[in-house]
């Protein structure tokens, strides 16, 4: 699956299919608070997406899209993010991970300020999740075998 | 600020870990200083912590501001203080020490390699402040996922031996799973106090029996013990030197403080010793470990397997002094975990020292090594006799209080065990001194080739780390009474 | 050896049924684990965090904790993966 | 008695290590300089021991507590009339031993000498260690530090047999002391609940509290059994395995300072931990000292069919070291006496054979009793000195072993055990009987034709070292009163 | 009988769990130790999630958001099911990581089978440096 | 909760579970293992946990069993048990 395979069907399809999967991933991650789904479903169902996007073309195409570095930033971004706003909590002097807090930045209840910290971390879990599968699947597929390898 | 200091000593090493991988993007050479810094700072947060335990009792952290059955609690008493702090310590100057043996052994992967270094140092953290059952699940698969990478970036046979370990250590996380939801099921609980409250009224519930033995066996799989330590010769042969010193010292003994959690806080002593011949079972499997452990030592031609294997007897001695319940076996047990990692520490930093050196460590490398680095070899010589039990080092101490509690028990053969592993290790350890002192120079030519070496010392940032583990074996044996006084006196658990 | 597993796998299996036996059944509604501590989350989660989904405010709130260490545990084998198999030159 | 709280058995001990560091640090670069730190500290040890001894004839005991770990276990020296007595005769022939040393070791050219020298200090400052240790834990540590900072001078040639040698004396001293004598010190302070020494024995009062005879019969043989450094058989082989050492090391640390230690340490077993009293009421002393009779014996028929020198003088200080056991083992006055003069007078004299030893393989290369023919003549000294030292083994006077004989004499008549006396006399023979031969075979025999003695000339370096010990050990025959008042100080 | 109808859910579970781990214990292949664990972890997964049904309750979204008093009864027991959630990813993330190795083994051995690579073990004395 | 459903399903698992650990083509057996996680899938769905179950559907029958084939295709599908 490595290697470049013509065909038009499979590519054709994914190139209609892989936006709708992307857009319902987003979905899954903001509308974790009403409906199943959050941050790790919709960080899967992205990855997804992107292997989707490695098995119907190549390695090479995916990487225009979301390179290497890029994704070894974002696998620690979503991290920095979900205890960044820990560590906010922590600043504005409630304990860690204490989102009622956050009403001293957005103005609302210490409820609603609670159901914002937690779409923020599904936020980040979401990033770091998705960044992930695509990093493993990556190398798993091209057996590390990446331009940026050498560095 | 001393209870926000519990959530600061895993979120820095955490967060440290994600900016290195960013900061090794661009600059490979950042990533050392930042290691070194964050586990410098973690070592002033736990001194910090274990002032403020010392000084004003246990320390409770509601996480997210959720009260404790409902959110994750962090609780840190005295056992939590001693045992973080012994980590933050070991792991700090294992990090010092890495600089060398890591350029020379992993080169090109230094970021990667210090990032999991770093979340294998957090997942250690985790496991020890957290007062939750199933938030100890996940950090100790955070630590078994970082431990099973950084083995499998050994030599030779690390990956089967990594491969082997991740089995074995899965299904240890799997029964300890298990044990998890046999109690849920049984308490609807996951906080370990209030599973503390609950569980005695339901002593004699199978359920709990059998969560109980879930949770032993899944523990004996992750701290090594002897019948259930099958992964771990491999596994810390291979790995990469300053691994190995880190593993060898930090894992097993947190693996320790887990039991002693489940069967002292989660359970109590008198489940614990009363209700199930547990103590009595862990009593003879440790005898075992210790003396199969250093039979096996014995046969070992190479030093780091020898090494391991001593662990595995080290291992056993430190369950040997929980299995006695009583308060100076207790008191034993603990300080073996203190003076243990320091001892491990320093024999595995010396055969990656050697390993640095010579590029092997098999017993023949070590010959008249004493002419090439006298003092590493000293060191070595030094943490040797600790193991051995000779006083003044550190390790007499300890077992001091072991056999004690083994003879306070009336559990004579114990102490006859403890004993007796003392003089196999004896042998295991001389035949590497021997080497390295007085190898019989079976050639002619060799007794003129001696005069030739040239004094070849490891490296500043080797040997630091290693002078330091060094002399905290020769001084802190002498220190054994503060510290019980100071601190091991309030973790024994009531009782006893 | 595949004996030995055999009796090792019988043996833990019997001990986990020998577990059951004292179990609450199967979907009671008054087992401890549906009575001491969940009820809460289900109760207080609209008014505590204006989540409805009790899942996610369970997830990310009440546990949130364990969630960050959950995402530390993928970044872990995201970091692992990219260590073990890139191949170094 | 009087307590008094100094630093100075602190120093005694520390001194020497303080030496042991230079001379590593200093190494193979100023062989003067290391050597001038060897001789520099054996100098100050000696003083600080010996400005201890007047108060200490006076009655008074010092002490000084180094760190306190746990209850009833602390790093504490307490100088009382035993231990200085040890620790004189120890720290005056490590200053003699010094310049035997330097002698031997130059003339030798032998090799790794900064080892050597540095843990000949360490072994010293143990031996300090031991003797003015205050509880068991004490004698415990350095006990064992004396027996791993020998362990490099035995294997000090690094051939197969000189490794071989050394491991089997480890394997004695180390594997004895953990199995039975770390074993005995943690029964003892189960019982006891301390380790310090006291005068009249910790365990005296605790057959009070319910603890059995049979316990304290264990205990007592465990500690036999672990003091394996008094050479008591069947644990005695390490000592002969031990004389492939230079012999320097074999004549200060195998016959004074490493076997004097572990007689020492079960004199104090005896008098401090069990009592006199309690070991006459378990009738253990007796036993004892039939059994140390049986070592008496046998050890000296063994050294009769020695022909190495060293070997025969190894089986003699076997039989020599029983002497001091039995003394403290008969449990009466005079005995004691005559087993604690023993230490010295034996040290003394031991010393010279030894240093003989040395000397005639330093100057003649010669290691076999049955080579020596005629060499009298050659080495007229060393052999002069080696038949003081003889007399002195087999207790005629006035040499010094007369004075601790005619002691050990009058405790078996006092404890009416006519058999140890014949054994005294026995092996007094058997001592003649294999010393004397050496003597007359060195002064009157013909010179065989395959002996070559022609370029043989003693070594001043070496020979003035053994000629002082020799004529200290007839001084200390004719004027005992210096050490015989220490020893009955100890019995008051 | 009703003890059986109110126990058989978790019999069988542990029946699944043993498969796996018997699998997990016995097979060489390495990968069919990978399937092993699979099958035990989601075994014990599908355990806890059964530690929080109740029968005559619904999956726990709440509905009606204006009513003021929940009645928890109504609900499925949410905290087996966010647990598991985190066993899911340590799942999977082991997993992922095992799948690595198992990749690293295969370059280096050429085969997955545990014993025919500890004959190459055998066989090949592996020089002593890296 | 019907019982009776329950109990197909389980059995259903289970026989895919023998079927994945017993059968001897790699491929099939992640195949196999993809369809019981999809059917674990199902009976977490009809026990109210459609969170897990949504999480299983993505995770257990989606990454996973990619990650499996791509580790298939990069290894070999030979085995012996």
């Amino acid at each position: 699956m490595i290697n470049r395979f013509e065909n038009i069907i499979i590519q054709t399809i994914s190139r209609l299919l892989i936006p709708p999967i992307q857009l319902y991933a987003l979905y899954v991650i903001a509308h974790g608070h009403y409906s199943p789904g959050g941050g790790f479903q919709g960080g899967c169902i992205l990855g997804a997406s992107f292997i989707l996007m490695v098995i119907a073309y190549d390695i090479k195409e995916t990487k225009r899209m979301i390179s290497e570095k890029i994704n070894t930033i974002f696998i620690s971004l979503g991290v920095i993010i979900y205890s960044g706003i820990g560590a906010v909590c922590l600043i504005l002097g409630a304990d860690y991970l204490d989102y009622g807090i956050l009403n001293k930045i957005f103005s609302v209840s210490p409820a609603k300020a609670r159901a914002l910290g937690t779409f923020g971390v599904e936020i980040g879990v979401g990033i770091t999740v998705m960044a992930v599968m695509v990093s493993i699947f990556l190398n798993l597929v091209s057996g590390g075998e990446h331009e940026e390898a050498q560095e | 600020m001393a209870e926000h200091s519990l959530i600061l000593i895993i979120v820095i090493p955490l967060m440290a870990s994600c900016f290195n991988i960013l900061l090794g993007l661009f600059r490979r050479g950042f990533c050392y200083p930042l290691v070194i810094a964050t586990l410098s700072l973690c070592v002033i947060l736990s001194i910090f912590i274990m002032d403020g335990v010392i000084n004003n009792g246990v320390i409770h952290y509601r996480l997210g501001g959720w009260a404790p059955p409902w959110g994750i609690e962090y609780v840190v008493d005295h056992l939590n203080a001693f045992v973080m702090t012994i980590i933050s310590f070991i792991s700090l100057f294992v990090a010092v020490y890495s600089k060398r043996s890591v350029e020379a052994e992993l080169p090109g992967r230094t970021v990667y390699f210090y990032t999991v270094f770093l979340l294998l140092v957090t997942g250690l953290l985790g496991i020890t402040v957290t007062g939750d059952v199933f938030n100890l699940y996940v950090f100790l698969e955070i630590t078994s996922l970082a431990g099973y990478a950084l083995i499998a970036i050994g030599r030779d046979k690390a990956l089967l031996a990594s491969f082997n370990y991740l089995i074995m250590g899965t299904i240890g996380a799997c029964f300890y799973l298990l044990g998890v939801g046999y109690l849920y099921i049984a308490t609807g609980s996951l906080n370990m106090a209030d599973l503390g409250r609950l569980l005695p009224d339901l002593y004699h519930s199978k359920v709990v029996l059998v969560a109980f033995a879930f949770f032993a066996v899944g523990v004996a799989i992750k701290m090594a013990l002897f019948p259930l330590h099958v992964w771990l010769p491999d596994a810390y042969t291979y790995a990469p030197s300053t691994v190995s010193a880190l593993a060898a010292s930090t894992m097993t003994k947190v693996g320790v403080y887990v039991m002693i959690r489940i069967m002292f806080t989660v359970f109590k002593p008198n489940f614990s010793a009363e209700m199930l011949p547990v103590t009595e079972i862990l009593g003879w499997v440790a005898s075992g470990a210790m003396i199969f452990g250093c039979i096996l030592a014995i046969a070992q031609t190479d030093v780091k397997r020898m090494l391991s294997y001593i662990l595995i007897a080290e291992v056993g001695y430190i369950v040997i002094g929980v299995s006695v319940t009583n308060r100076m076996g207790f008191t034993g047990a603990l300080l073996h975990i203190l003076f243990d990692a320091f001892m491990m520490a320093c024999l595995f930093m010396v055969a990656g020292v050697v390993m640095h050196k010579t590029g092997k460590t098999s017993i023949h490398g070590f010959r008249q090594l004493h002419r090439r680095m006298p003092i590493t070899m000293a060191a070595f010589t030094i943490a040797a006799l600790s193991v051995i039990g000779v006083p003044p080092t550190a390790g007499f101490f300890s077992k001091w209080y072991l056999v004690l509690g083994a003879i306070y028990a009336r559990k004579w053969i114990f102490a006859g065990m403890l004993l007796l592993s003392s003089l196999l290790a004896v042998v295991a350890f001389f035949r590497v001194i021997e080497n390295i002192y007085f190898a019989p120079s079976c050639h002619a030519h060799d007794r003129v080739g001696q005069e030739g070496i040239v004094r070849d010392e490891a490296p500043l940032s080797m040997l630091v780390p290693l002078l330091t583990m060094a002399a905290g074996i020769l001084i802190l044996g002498f220190f054994s009474g503060k510290i019980v006084s100071a601190v091991i006196q309030f973790t024994v658990p009531e009782g006893f | 050896m595949k004996f030995f597993a055999l009796i090792a796998v019988i043996v833990t299996g019997l001990l986990l049924i020998y577990g059951t036996m004292d179990m609450p059944d199967w979907g009671a509604t008054d087992s401890p684990p549906n009575t001491h501590v969940s009820p809460r989350y289900i109760e207080k989660s609209i008014e505590e965090t204006a989540t409805p989904n009790v899942v996610t405010s369970l997830l990310a709130d009440y546990r949130g904790y364990d969630t960050l260490g959950e995402t530390t545990v993928i970044f872990t084998a995201g970091i692992v993966c990219i260590l073990l198999l890139r191949r170094y030159r | 008695m009087e307590i008094i709280s100094s630093i100075k058995p602190l120093l005694a001990v520390i001194v020497s290590l303080i030496a042991a560091f230079l001379i590593l640090l200093t190494g193979e670069r100023a062989r003067n300089l290391r050597e001038f730190w060897t001789i520099l500290a054996s100098v100050i040890k000696f003083t600080i021991v010996f400005s201890m001894v007047s108060p200490i004839r006076e009655g008074k005991v010092i002490e000084y507590t180094v760190i306190s770990i746990s209850p009833g276990l602390s790093l504490q020296f307490r100088a009382d009339a035993l231990g200085i007595l040890f620790a004189l005769t120890a720290s005056f022939l490590w200053i003699i031993t010094s310049f035997y040393s330097i002698g031997y070791m130059r003339s030798l050219n032998e090799r790794a000498q900064t080892r050597y020298f540095a843990c000949f200090a360490i072994a010293l400052s143990a031996t300090m260690g031991v003797a003015f240790s205050a509880n068991l834990f004490t004698t415990f540590l350095f006990y064992e530090i004396i027996t791993l900072s020998t362990y490099p001078l035995v294997a000090h040639k690094e051939t197969p047999e000189a490794i071989r040698g050394a491991r089997i004396y480890l394997t004695y001293l180390l594997g004895t002391s953990i199995a039975f004598l770390l074993l005995a010190i943690f029964m003892t302070y189960t019982v006891a609940g301390t380790l310090d020494f006291s005068d009249n024995g910790i365990l005296i009062d605790t057959t009070a509290m319910g603890v059995s005879d049979t316990f304290l019969t264990i205990t007592f043989i465990l500690f036999m059994a672990g003091i394996a450094k008094a050479a008591m058989m069947p644990l005695h082989s390490w000592l002969p395995a031990a004389m492939v050492a230079p012999t320097p090391v074999s004549a200060l640390l195998h016959a004074v300072v490493v076997v004097k230690a572990g007689v020492f340490v079960v004199v104090k077993v005896v008098i401090h931990i069990f009592g006199i009293d309690l070991l006459t009421k378990l009738g253990l002393g007796t036993a004892l000292a039939y059994f140390s009779s049986f070592t008496i014996i046998i050890a000296s028929i063994i050294a009769l069919k020695q022909d190495n020198l060293k070997r025969m003088l190894a089986f003699s200080t076997i039989s020599q070291l029983s002497y001091i056991i039995l003394g403290a083992a008969l449990l009466k006055p005079s005995s004691m006496v005559g087993g604690i003069i023993h230490i010295t007078n034996h040290a003394f004299s031991k010393i010279t054979l030894f240093f003989c030893a040395g000397s005639i393989y330093v100057s003649a290369h010669k290691t076999e009793i049955s080579q020596l023919s005629g060499i009298g003549k050659k080495m007229p000294w060393t052999m002069a000195a080696f038949f003081i030292g003889s007399l002195s083994m087999i207790g005629v006077p006035p040499t010094a072993g007369f004075i601790s004989k005619w002691y050990l004499a009058v405790g078996s008549m006092e404890a009416k055990e006519i058999p140890i006396l014949v054994v005294l006399l026995f092996s007094s023979v058997l001592n003649a009987a294999y010393f004397l031969p050496i003597t007359y075979k060195a002064f009157f025999e013909k010179e065989n034709h395959t002996d070559h003695h022609e370029e043989v000339k003693e070594i001043p370096v070496v020979v003035i070292p053994l000629v002082i010990t020799a004529i200290i050990s007839i001084l200390v025959g004719i004027y005992p009163d210096y050490f015989l008042t220490l020893a009955k100080e100890v019995i008051r | 009988m009703d003890f059986i109808i109110s126990k058989f859910n978790y019999w069988i579970y542990i029946v699944l769990m043993m498969i796996g781990f018997y699998a997990m214990i016995s097979k060489s292949n390495l990968v069919k130790k990978l399937v092993g664990m699979n099958i035990f972890q989601t075994a014990i997964i599908l355990f806890f999630i059964s530690i929080g049904s109740k029968k005559g309750a619904t999956i726990p979204i709440i509905q009606d958001s204006h009513v003021d008093a929940v009645n928890s009864a109504l609900y499925m027991n949410p905290l087996p099911h966010v647990l598991m959630l985190t066993a899911i990813v340590v799942m999977v993330s082991t997993f992922g990581v095992a799948v690595a190795l198992l990749i690293m083994i295969y370059r280096k051995y050429k085969t997955l089978e545990e014993d025919e690579i500890l004959q190459i073990l055998r066989n090949e004395k592996w020089p002593n440096t890296h | 909760m019907i019982w009776q459903l329950d109990i197909i399903l389980l059995i259903l698992v289970t026989a895919c579970a023998i079927a994945a650990i017993t059968v001897r083509d790699l491929l099939s057996s992640a195949i196999l293992l993809g369809a019981y996680s999809f059917m674990m899938c199902l009976l977490w769905a009809e026990m109210g946990a459609v969170d897990v179950a949504f999480t299983e559907a993505a995770v257990g029958a989606g990454i996973s069993t990619a990650f499996f084939i791509a580790a298939i295709h990069q290894t070999t599908r030979r085995t012996k048990d």
